[in-house]
C-alpha cells in the first residue's frame, strides 16, 4: 500500500476538485470537530475519532425547499388573504408547482466506516421505490474516501453491529493509519484514477482487516420487538430531558416533516419546505384532535430503538443503528441504550 | 387588516428587532396592512393613542399603573392580543427581580410600581411569541399564520435540539450550566453558539422536565442552585410555575 | 412643590417617537418659567437583580436596559467587572471591543436618525412618508449593514451573547466579519447622501451656554477606550475616576429616573459634546463634513454631530477592522479573543475574588459609566449612570430657554419645536429609570 | 418536471360540487385536470391546499370513475378546517393514489362486514361502493355503522340506496329521545350480525374504538387474518420517507397501508 505524505492528501483532493466534486472532510471548526466543506488549501483532519455531525446533514439538510407555487394569497385592500374563505368569488389559478432538483458530485474524505454504514442506510430508505429525488441527485456519483478506525472512545460499539466492515461499493479510497502517516489503495476504478494522479501505484498486497478496538464491549441478548417492549425503560430513561440531542446527531435518523413557508415579501409565493423531525419530539406523532401515540419518554426512547433495530430489519433487512455512539456521546444525561439492550463484558 | 404595535415598560428591544431585521420588508409590511401606530416607527395623529386593531402585539411587562391603563385600553380596543417578547409574556428579569424589593415610596407624582407582571395577569392574551429579543422570523410567520386563521405554532423543541443541529459541543460537557434542555427553542441556539450557556429567555420547552434535568446535572457534578437562579431570571413567573409543578 | 400660582403652560402628553414613555411640562408660576422632564417608565429592577449574582452575568442583565445600545451596556458591564476582578483582558480584546463599540454607536445612531429624529422634525408621522424615498433607502440599507455587523459579531442581532467578562464567548468569525465591513465601505456613498440630508435639515437656534463633557485622548476621537480622560469644555481634564466620583443624582418626584449632575450642576454629554471636544480627531471624511457646519452649543446641532459621527464611525470601522484583520482572522485560537478559561466553569474562578470596578465609555447617546463591587465573585453593588439622565437637566433648562424666547409664536406650535428639541438629545427614557427614584 | 420522476409533486385539480354531510364535515368533489388516478378501494391522496398545507384523505367514491375523486373531509385542523371553505372552482394539488387498498378479490364468495364508527366511514366508503356496485360477487354484506349525535351521521341519501342491496345497521352512542333506531355502540350490536368463521370484515374509527371493534371480532371467532383496519397517522410525505407514520412492527401506514390486516398487526397497537 501506498504511503501518504500531507502534499499527497492536497494533491489527491485537488484531483476531485478538478473533477467537479465537493469535498467535504472532518474539520476542527472554534475546537469542535465536525463535517464541513473543506476550503481550498486547508488540509482534512483525518486522525479524529469522534464527529459531532454525519453525512446525513449534506445529503439529507436540515431544511430544504421541495418545491414553491403560486398560492392563492392576494392583497386585498382588507389587507392580505390566503383564500380561504374565499369570499371574492372562485380561485382561478391552477396549482403550478416549480421545483430545481439539486445535482451535486459529492466526496466525502476521511470518514470513517461507521459513517459509510450510515450512507448505506439513508440509501435503502430513500432510495426504495419511489426514489426521493432530492436524495438521489445529492448522492448520484459521490465518491467516497474511508479513513479506517483502529480505536473507537467509550461510546462507540461499531464492534459489536459489525459495521466497521465497509460495505461493497461503499468506498473509492481506504486509508488507515501507519507510522505517524497514512496508507492508501483504490477500492474502485474511480479511486484507482484519483490516486494515479499522485503517481502512486496499487501493490497488490492483501490487506489484513482492521477491527477497531472497542473500549466497552456488550452484548445484546435480543434486538426483538417483543423483548423491548417487554423490558422496563423507567430507570435508564429517567434522566431524559427529551432534548432530542440524540436523534439530531444520529447519522441515520431520518424522519421528516414538510412544511408551507410563506414570506412576507411575497404572500402568494409559498415554498413547501421539508426539516428534520425527531421522535423524541411530540409532535412527531400527534394526530389532529391532539392524539399522540408516543406520550411518556420509555415510550419515545423504546421507539427509536424499535425503529432502528427490528423495524429497520424488516423493512431493509439492515441494522439501522450504525454503533458510531454519538446517542450516547452527545446526550446530556448519557443516556446509554447499550446497558438497556445488552449486557455490559467484563 | 389593521396592525398595532405597543410598548409597555421594557428595554423595546423587541420592537427594534422588527425594525431592523425586517429591513425592507419593513416598508412590504406598510403596503399590505393599515399600521396606524407602532411605537418608534409611527405615531398616530391626533385622536386616541391606542387606536382600533385587528391584531395589537404589545412589548413589555407590565410595572406602572400606566402600563395597567394602557394595556386595558389596548385590550379593548384590539380584537387579538398578541404578547411580544419575553417581557410581555412572562414578566423578564423585573418578575423576579420586583419581587421581595423594598422601597420606601412606590409612588411618583404620576407613576405607581407594582410588582412586574406579564400582560396574561392583566388582560386575556390571544398568542405569546416568546425570547428576549424576539424572532423577526417567528414573528412573520405567525403573523401570516394569524391574518388567514391559522393558528400559529410555537415550538415544541428544546434549545439543545437547534444547538445540537448546528453541531456544537455540549457546554454541559465543559462543566457549565446551560438551561438548553428546559428551554424552548426557536433561538437557533445563538447563545450556546457562542460559548455562552442558554438562560432560557424564551420560557420552558412544551415539555420540559425540570426533575430529569436537575438529575442530570447532579450526575455531572454541576451546581443545581445556579440553574434554578438561572431559569428565574428571564422566564419569570413561568419558571415559578415551573419549579411549583416539578417539586 | 405644588404653587396655587403654578400654571401648566405646556403639556406635550406622551412624548412621541422616543425611546420609552415621558413627557414635558412647561408651567409658569409668576414671572417664573418652570419645564419638567418626566420619565414615565416603569423600571424593571435590572440593577437590583444583581446584587447577589454571579459576577459574570452581568453583562447579560446589563444588555436588557436598552435595546437599542444593549451592546454598550453589556461591554461597559462587562468591563467594570473585569476591573472590579482583577482581569486583564488582552489588547486584541480591548480593540475589537473599540470596533464593536462603533458599530453599535453606528447601528444606534441610524436607527435615532432615521426613525426618530428626522421625521417630525419633517412633520410626518413616520419615515416611511420620506418624500425623499432614496434617503430613506439609503438610511435603512446602513441600517441593515451596521445591524449585520453586531450579529455577526455579537452572535445575535439584540442583546448580544458574545460579549461576555474576559473577552469574548466564542472566536471571531474572521472572514465573514471582515467582508461584512468591506460591503459597509462600499455603502459610504449612501451614507454621505443620507448625512448630506441630515446636514441640510433646518434647525431652530437655541444658544444657551452650559459645559459639555465627554472622553478624549490626544490624537483620537475615543469611543470606547479604557485609557481616555473625560475631559470638559471649560478646558479641564480630569481621569475617570474624578468624573466619576464628581457624579451626583437627585430625585424628582414628577420622573422615575433621577437627574445626574457634575460637581452639583449641569454638564451635557453626546454626540456635540464629542464634536466639540475632539473635531480634529474626526477621520477624513467626518472632518470634511463636519466644518460645513457651524458648530455651537445649541442642542438641535445634535442630530447633526450625529450625522457627522455615522460617517466617522463608518470610516474608523473600516480602517480598524483592516488593522485588526490578522486578530480577526485567527480564529483558531481562542486564546486572544478571551482570557477566560472557557472550559474551566466561570463562577468558580470569581471565588474569594473582590473590588471595584468601573467603566466608563462614549455610548451614543453620551458618556455611559457602569460601576460596580463584587465579593466572593457575587455582585455586592452595580450602578449605572446613564447619558439620559445627565442630560435631563440640561433639556430642563432648554427647554425653559426655548419657551422664554419663543413665546409669542403660540403654545400650539411651540409644542413640536419643544418635542423636536427633547428628541435632539436622543434620550432613552427605559435606560434612564432608576429604582433609586423611589427610595 | 413530472410527477412520475419527483413524487413531492402535486397534480392540479378543481372542485366540483361540495356537499354538506353534517355540521362540520365535507364532501368534495374534485376533478383531475389532465391526469387521471386510477385506484382501488381503500386508497388514499395527499390534498394540497394552496398557502395552507398538505394532509391525507382517504378517496371516498368509487373507483370506476378515475377522473374523479370524492373526498370526505372533517373539520379538524388547519387543513381541515380550510377546507370547508373551498367552493367550486377552486383550485388544489393532489398526490396520489397511496397506499395499500382492500384486498377486494379475497372478499369474493365471503359474507362482509363492514364497521365504521364516527368519520371513519370516509374512509370505507370507497369499499361500501364496490361491494354494493360488484353485489353478486359476494355473500352476505352488512354495514354496521356507529355516531354519536344523529346530526354526526353522514352518507345519508347514499346510505338509504346502499341499504336496497346490503344490509345496514346504524346506532348512536349519544342518541337523541326522539331517534327512532339503535342505541349504543357498534360493539354492543355486534350480535345482530350473523358471523362465521370465514366472514370478512373492515373497521375504521378512532383508534380506541378500531382496538375493542377488533377485539370483539376475534372473540367472536373471526380470523385476524379476515380483520381488515384502515389506521391513522401523522403523515407528512406519503411515500415511505419521512417515517411519521411508522406503527408497531415497523410498518409505515402510508406505504404498508392504510389498510392493514389485524394478523400484520398487534391488535393493542391500532390505539397506541
Ligand atoms: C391515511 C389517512 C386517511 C385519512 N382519511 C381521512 C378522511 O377520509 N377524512 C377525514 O376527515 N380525515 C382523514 N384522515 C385524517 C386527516 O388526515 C387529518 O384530520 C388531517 O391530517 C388533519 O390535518 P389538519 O391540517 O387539519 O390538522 P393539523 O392542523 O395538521 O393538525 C394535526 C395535529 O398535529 C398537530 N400539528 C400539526 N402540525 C404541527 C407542527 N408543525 N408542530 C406541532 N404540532 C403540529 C396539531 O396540533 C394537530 O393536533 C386520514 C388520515 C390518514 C393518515
Ligand atoms: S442509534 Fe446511536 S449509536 Fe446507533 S447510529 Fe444512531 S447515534 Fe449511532
Ligand atoms: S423581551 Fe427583552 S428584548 Fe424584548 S423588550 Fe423585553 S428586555 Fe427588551
Ligand atoms: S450547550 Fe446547552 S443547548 Fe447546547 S446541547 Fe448543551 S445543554 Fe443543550
Amino acid at each position: 500500500m501506498p504511503k501518504l505524505t500531507t502534499q499527497d492528501i492536497l494533491k489527491l483532493i485537488d484531483g476531485l476538485r478538478a473533477e467537479g466534486f465537493e469535498v467535504i472532510s472532518p474539520l476542527r471548526i472554534n475546537g469542535v470537530v465536525k463535517l464541513a466543506k473543506l476550503p481550498p488549501g486547508e488540509a482534512p483532519l483525518l486522525d479524529y475519532i469522534r464527529i459531532n455531525n454525519s453525512p446525513k446533514d449534506f445529503l439529507l439538510p436540515c431544511r430544504e425547499s421541495l418545491y414553491k407555487y403560486r398560492s392563492t394569497a392576494t392583497l386585498t385592500s382588507y389587507g392580505l388573504k390566503i383564500r380561504f374563505p374565499t369570499a371574492e368569488g372562485p380561485c382561478p389559478v391552477t396549482i403550478m408547482p416549480e421545483c430545481t432538483l439539486p445535482k451535486s458530485k459529492i466526496a466525502f474524505f476521511g470518514i470513517h466506516p461507521c459513517m459509510v454504514n450510515s450512507i448505506r442506510y439513508l440509501d435503502k430508505v430513500m432510495l426504495s421505490d419511489p426514489a426521493d429525488p432530492y436524495y438521489k441527485g445529492r448522492r448520484d456519483g459521490m465518491f467516497i474516501a474511508v479513513m479506517e478506525c483502529e480505536e473507537g472512545d467509550d461510546y462507540c460499539l461499531c464492534g459489536m453491529l459489525d459495521s466497521y466492515k465497509v460495505p461493497a461499493g461503499y468506498a473509492d479510497l481506504m486509508m488507515r493509519k501507519r507510522d505517524g502517516g497514512f496508507l492508501v489503495r483504490a477500492a474502485s476504478e474511480g479511486g484507482k484514477g484519483v490516486l494515479a494522479l499522485i503517481n502512486k501505484t496499487q501493490e497488490k498486497d492483501g490487506v489484513p482487516e482492521l477491527v477497531p478496538k472497542m473500549k466497552e464491549k456488550y452484548t445484546f441478548d435480543s434486538t426483538d420487538e417483543a423483548e423491548i417492549d417487554r423490558r422496563d425503560a423507567k430507570e435508564y430513561v429517567e434522566l431524559c430531558t427529551l432534548c432530542a440531542a440524540c436523534t439530531v446527531t444520529c447519522p441515520t435518523c431520518y424522519c421528516g416533516d414538510i412544511e408551507d413557508e410563506f414570506s412576507l415579501m411575497d404572500p402568494a409565493n409559498v415554498e413547501r419546505t421539508r426539516l428534520r423531525m425527531s421522535c423524541q419530539r411530540k409532535c412527531y406523532s400527534m394526530i389532529a384532535g391532539g392524539t399522540t401515540f408516543l406520550k411518556t419518554k420509555d415510550a419515545r426512547f423504546k421507539w427509536r430503538l424499535k425503529h432502528k433495530f427490528p423495524f429497520s430489519e424488516r423493512a431493509y433487512q439492515l441494522k439501522g443503528c450504525i454503533g458510531c455512539g454519538n446517542c450516547i456521546a452527545m446526550c446530556p444525561a448519557r443516556i446509554d441504550f447499550r446497558k438497556f439492550l445488552g449486557r455490559r463484558e467484563a | 387588516m389593521r396592525l398595532a404595535f405597543y410598548s409597555l415598560t421594557s428595554c423595546e428591544g423587541c420592537l427594534t428587532t422588527l425594525i431592523t431585521n425586517l429591513g425592507p420588508n419593513l416598508e412590504s409590511l406598510w403596503n399590505i396592512f393599515d399600521i396606524d401606530y407602532f411605537k418608534l416607527v409611527r405615531e398616530p395623529v391626533g385622536g386616541s393613542k391606542v387606536p382600533k386593531a385587528d391584531i395589537a402585539f404589545v412589548e413589555g411587562a407590565v410595572v406602572t399603573n400606566l402600563d395597567r391603563k394602557k394595556l386595558l385600553e389596548i385590550r379593548e380596543n384590539s380584537s387579538f392580543v398578541v404578547a411580544l417578547g419575553t417581557c410581555a409574556s412572562s414578566g423578564n428579569i423585573a418578575f423576579t427581580a420586583s419581587r421581595g424589593v423594598k422601597l420606601k415610596n412606590k409612588k411618583l407624582r404620576d407613576v405607581e410600581i407594582f410588582e412586574a407582571e406579564p400582560i396574561s395577569s392583566v388582560v386575556t392574551v390571544d398568542f405569546e411569541l416568546s425570547g428576549c429579543p424576539v424572532s423577526a422570523e417567528e414573528f412573520t410567520d405567525a403573523l401570516l399564520r394569524l391574518i388567514n386563521n391559522i393558528e400559529p405554532i410555537q415550538p415544541d423543541y428544546s434549545v439543545c435540539y437547534e444547538c445540537r443541529t448546528k453541531g456544537n459541543d455540549c457546554l454541559l460537557e465543559k462543566g457549565r450550566v446551560c438551561l438548553g434542555p428546559l428551554a424552548m427553542g426557536g433561538c437557533g441556539a445563538a447563545c450556546p453558539s457562542v460559548g455562552s450557556p442558554c438562560y432560557s429567555c424564551r420560557g420552558p420547552a412544551t415539555e420540559a422536565d425540570l426533575e430529569a434535568y436537575l438529575k442530570t446535572l447532579e450526575k455531572k457534578g454541576l451546581d443545581k442552585k445556579r440553574a434554578v437562579l438561572m431559569l428565574h431570571m428571564f422566564t419569570g413567573k413561568k419558571a415559578k410555575e415551573l419549579l411549583k409543578n416539578g417539586e | 412643590m405644588a404653587n396655587s400660582k403654578e400654571e401648566v403652560i405646556l403639556d406635550s402628553s406622551e412624548l412621541r417617537f422616543i425611546e420609552g414613555h415621558g413627557k414635558l411640562l412647561v408651567k409658569a408660576s409668576g414671572k417664573d418659567i418652570v419645564a419638567e422632564f418626566h420619565n414615565l417608565e416603569g423600571p424593571r429592577f435590572l440593577t437590583k437583580y444583581l446584587q447577589g449574582k454571579p459576577a459574570e452575568m452581568a453583562p447579560l442583565v446589563a444588555s436588557r436596559i436598552c435595546g437599542l445600545c444593549f451592546t454598550a451596556h453589556s461591554i461597559n458591564s462587562a468591563e467594570a467587572i473585569e476591573k472590579a476582578l482583577g482581569i486583564k483582558v488582552s489588547r486584541e480584546v480591548r480593540d475589537l471591543r473599540n470596533v464593536l463599540y462603533l458599530a453599535n454607536n453606528l447601528r444606534s445612531h441610524m436607527m435615532h436618525l432615521l426613525y426618530l429624529s428626522i421625521p417630525p422634525i419633517k412633520g410626518l408621522i413616520s419615515v416611511l412618508r420620506l418624500s425623499d424615498k432614496d434617503v430613506f433607502k439609503a438610511g435603512a440599507r446602513l441600517l441593515a449593514k451596521s445591524t449585520e455587523l453586531i450579529e455577526i459579531w455579537g452572535g445575535r442581532s439584540v442583546h448580544v451573547p458574545n460579549v461576555v467578562v474576559g473577552g469574548f464567548g466564542a472566536p471571531m468569525k474572521g472572514k465573514e466579519l471582515l467582508n461584512s465591513v468591506n460591503e459597509l465601505e462600499g455603502l459610504l456613498p449612501d451614507a454621505k447622501k443620507f448625512v448630506e440630508y441630515a446636514l441640510d435639515l433646518e434647525l431652530p437656534e437655541l444658544e444657551r451656554y452650559r459645559l459639555l463633557a465627554g472622553l478624549k485622548k490626544p490624537g483620537f476621537y475615543p469611543v470606547h477606550s479604557e485609557d481616555a480622560n473625560m475631559a470638559l469644555t471649560d478646558g479641564s481634564v480630569l481621569n475617570n475616576q474624578s468624573y466619576f466620583d464628581g457624579l451626583e443624582e437627585v430625585t424628582k418626584e414628577y420622573s422615575t429616573s433621577k437627574h445626574v449632575y457634575y460637581r452639583k450642576s449641569e454638564i451635557t454629554v453626546g454626540a456635540l459634546s464629542r464634536i466639540m471636544l475632539n473635531r480634529n480627531y474626526l477621520s477624513a471624511g467626518a472632518r470634511k463634513l463636519a466644518e460645513e457646519v457651524e458648530w455651537s452649543m445649541n442642542p438641535f446641532l445634535i442630530v447633526k454631530a450625529q450625522a457627522v459621527e455615522v460617517v466617522h464611525y463608518i470610516e474608523e470601522l473600516v480602517k480598524q477592522s483592516q488593522e485588526l484583520s490578522d486578530v480577526m482572522m485567527e480564529a483558531h485560537n481562542p486564546g486572544v479573543c478571551s482570557t477566560m478559561d472557557a472550559d474551566a466553569g466561570m463562577a468558580c474562578s470569581f471565588r474569594g475574588s473582590k473590588g471595584k470596578g468601573i467603566s466608563i465609555a462614549e455610548a451614543p447617546r453620551g458618556t455611559l459609566c457602569h460601576s460596580c463591587e463584587v465579593e466572593d465573585g457575587l455582585i455586592k453593588d452595580y450602578k449605572v449612570y446613564t447619558p439620559t439622565a445627565v442630560n435631563s437637566k440640561s433639556i430642563e433648562a432648554d427647554a425653559v430657554e426655548m419657551v422664554k424666547r419663543f413665546r409669542p409664536i403660540g403654545m400650539e406650535k411651540l409644542k413640536f419645536v419643544l418635542e423636536d428639541l427633547v428628541r435632539s438629545y436622543d434620550p432613552c427614557l427605559s435606560c434612564a429609570v432608576s429604582l433609586d427614584a423611589f427610595d | 418536471m413530472s410527477n412520475e420522476l419527483n413524487p413531492y409533486l402535486p397534480r392540479p385539480a378543481n372542485v366540483t360540487s361540495v356537499k354538506n354531510e353534517s355540521l362540520d364535515t365535507k364532501t368534495l368533489r374534485f376533478r383531475l385536470i389532465n391526469w387521471t388516478a386510477p385506484f382501488q378501494a381503500g386508497q388514499f391522496v395527499q390534498l394540497l391546499l394552496p398557502g395552507v398545507g398538505e394532509a391525507p384523505f382517504c378517496i371516498a367514491s368509487s373507483q370506476s370513475d378515475p377522473k374523479h375523486l370524492e373526498l370526505t373531509i372533517m373539520r379538524r385542523g388547519i387543513v381541515t378546517t380550510a377546507s370547508q371553505y373551498l367552493r367550486p372552482g377552486d383550485a388544489v394539488g393532489i398526490r396520489g393514489p397511496l397506499g395499500k387498498p382492500f384486498p377486494v378479490s379475497a372478499f369474493e364468495g365471503k359474507d362482509v362486514l363492514v364497521v365504521a364508527t364516527g368519520i371513519g366511514i370516509a374512509a370505507l366508503k370507497s369499499l361500501i361502493l364496490y361491494l354494493v356496485e360488484n353485489r353478486g360477487k359476494f355473500k352476505d354484506v352488512t354495514l354496521l355503522y356507529g355516531a354519536r349525535f344523529p346530526e354526526d351521521l353522514v352518507y345519508r341519501d347514499e346510505i338509504r340506496r346502499w341499504s336496497e342491496k346490503i344490509k345496514v345497521i346504524i346506532t348512536l352512542s349519544k342518541a337523541t329521545p326522539d331517534w327512532a333506531g339503535l342505541r349504543g355502540r357498534v360493539t354492543d350490536h355486534l350480535n345482530e350480525v350473523e358471523l362465521n368463521p370465514s366472514t370478512v370484515a373492515a373497521v375504521c374509527g378512532s383508534p380506541a374504538v378500531m382496538t375493542s371493534i377488533a377485539d370483539e371480532l376475534v372473540n367472536k371467532g373471526l380470523k385476524k387474518e379476515n380483520i381488515y383496519v384502515s389506521l391513522e397517522r401523522h403523515m407528512k410525505c406519503g411515500i415511505g420517507k419521512c417515517a411519521r407514520c411508522l406503527i408497531m412492527g415497523g410498518l409505515l401506514v402510508c406505504k404498508d397501508g392504510p389498510v392493514f390486516r389485524a394478523s400484520e398487526i398487534d391488535i393493542r397497537a391500532i390505539g397506541e
